[in-house]
């Protein structure tokens, strides 16, 4: 089962994009982002803060829908998920 | 139309196709890319996302304001000052809901399409803070 | 620019022309010939006065908004269905000020420019009424 | 003395306009315009209400310059004059 994690902007300086990740049984949401932001500690800490929980203004999505911070950590991946995560958006 | 790319906008020719049947008002806003001291800027996009966000907020506008026409084109990618970021054109029967229509896309789409800018300055980058903390509108409310 | 004239405008050329130093965000109003049951429409102007009061019209919201360029080309004599009677173009700094004052604009031309248009349909012909009926804003008070 | 009367919209389809018209001793712009209008009745009565007086939509210039309704009857017309006479504009 593998998913797809994709950062942008500052996150994806850091941490790169478009990274296909095997999920391990049980894996939610927060513990897979967290795995693998876990392999560079400035964009760990850009994303988490020093409990392990998404910092307020970070923004993730599942296939291209939000996901409050608070579902993140009870939500199962599903093979083939996309899961986005990003800074505020600052376009236009 | 609705995009997100790479290429410049031909100005004079999508606001002569916005002229739809019943047009009395055209109203063309082109954001442009300010000469902060930066060198440069350069548009990130989670593209799939961004387009749908935005074909979201062409529909709301056109429901909300009688819109008869909505062109939005979201440039990406490395810009120089005086190009333009962001075009957005509406046509409707009257100046009223031209404007009002004009300015609620752009709110929205400063408030949650997923674009970030990057200003390239002599001493490197800097990313643009959005207007918006929590970039979806109301805190914690997802769209 | 600030014009009345017969001729049509370049929309894009005026547009890339607008991008004076400081530019971060343009707004173009284009009122059109709307397609009201009418043939054509005839537009006429007493000339000097019109362009004089665009002038000071121009000068107003540039100080009020802060516009860092402002376009004003008013077209008379016979317009077809769907052709531009009226250009407004400014760039500013920043977009609450584009829009601001690109609608004080408009506004301000609506109220007190002497600038008159008659429907040409079928059946003969109308002159379109005011949205002012004094003409100069306020009743009564001399511009 | 001359002066020059314009008149523009449903007026000058009525009147006529760039009218070059002999100004009378002691003539005021409300007496030289009435005097213009009087040629044709329906453009007369566009104009003027039935004692005489502008109607209230009735805009008045000269060299220019907006004259009050209440200050043309008074306001004498020199050599030159270009006195304007229209109907609430529609531009825009």
């Amino acid at each position: 089962m593998t998913a797809k994690l994709r950062f942008f902007a500052k996150f994806r300086e850091l941490l790169g994009t478009d990274i296909p990740v095997p999920v391990p049984e049980g894996s939610t949401i927060l513990s897979l982002v967290r795995d693998t932001a876990w392999k560079n500690k400035e964009g760990y800490d850009a994303i988490f803060d020093d409990k392990g929980n998404f910092h307020e203004f970070v923004i993730v999505m599942r296939n291209g829908k939000r996901v409050e911070h608070g579902d993140a950590a009870a939500a199962r991946v599903a093979d083939g998920d996309e899961i986005a995560v990003f800074p505020p958006v600052a376009g236009g | 139309m609705i995009k997100v790319q790479t290429e410049d906008v031909d100005i004079g020719a999508l606001t002569a196709a916005a002229k739809v049947p019943g047009t009395g008002a055209v109203v063309l806003f082109d954001g442009v890319v300010r000469d902060d001291d930066i060198t440069e800027m350069e548009l990130e996009a989670y593209e799939d996302v961004a387009v749908a966000e935005m074909e979201k907020i062409a529909a709301d506008a056109t429901r909300l304001h009688r819109l008869l026409h909505v062109d939005i084109i979201h440039r990406i990618g490395r810009l120089s000052v005086g190009e333009n970021i962001l075009i957005i054109l509406v046509s409707a029967g009257h100046r009223p809901e031209a404007y009002a229509g004009s300015r609620y896309i752009i709110e929205e789409i400063k408030k949650s399409v997923p674009i970030w800018k990057k200003e390239l300055t002599k001493n490197g980058g800097r990313w643009v803070p959005g207007e918006h903390g929590h970039g979806r509108g109301k805190p914690g409310s997802p769209s």
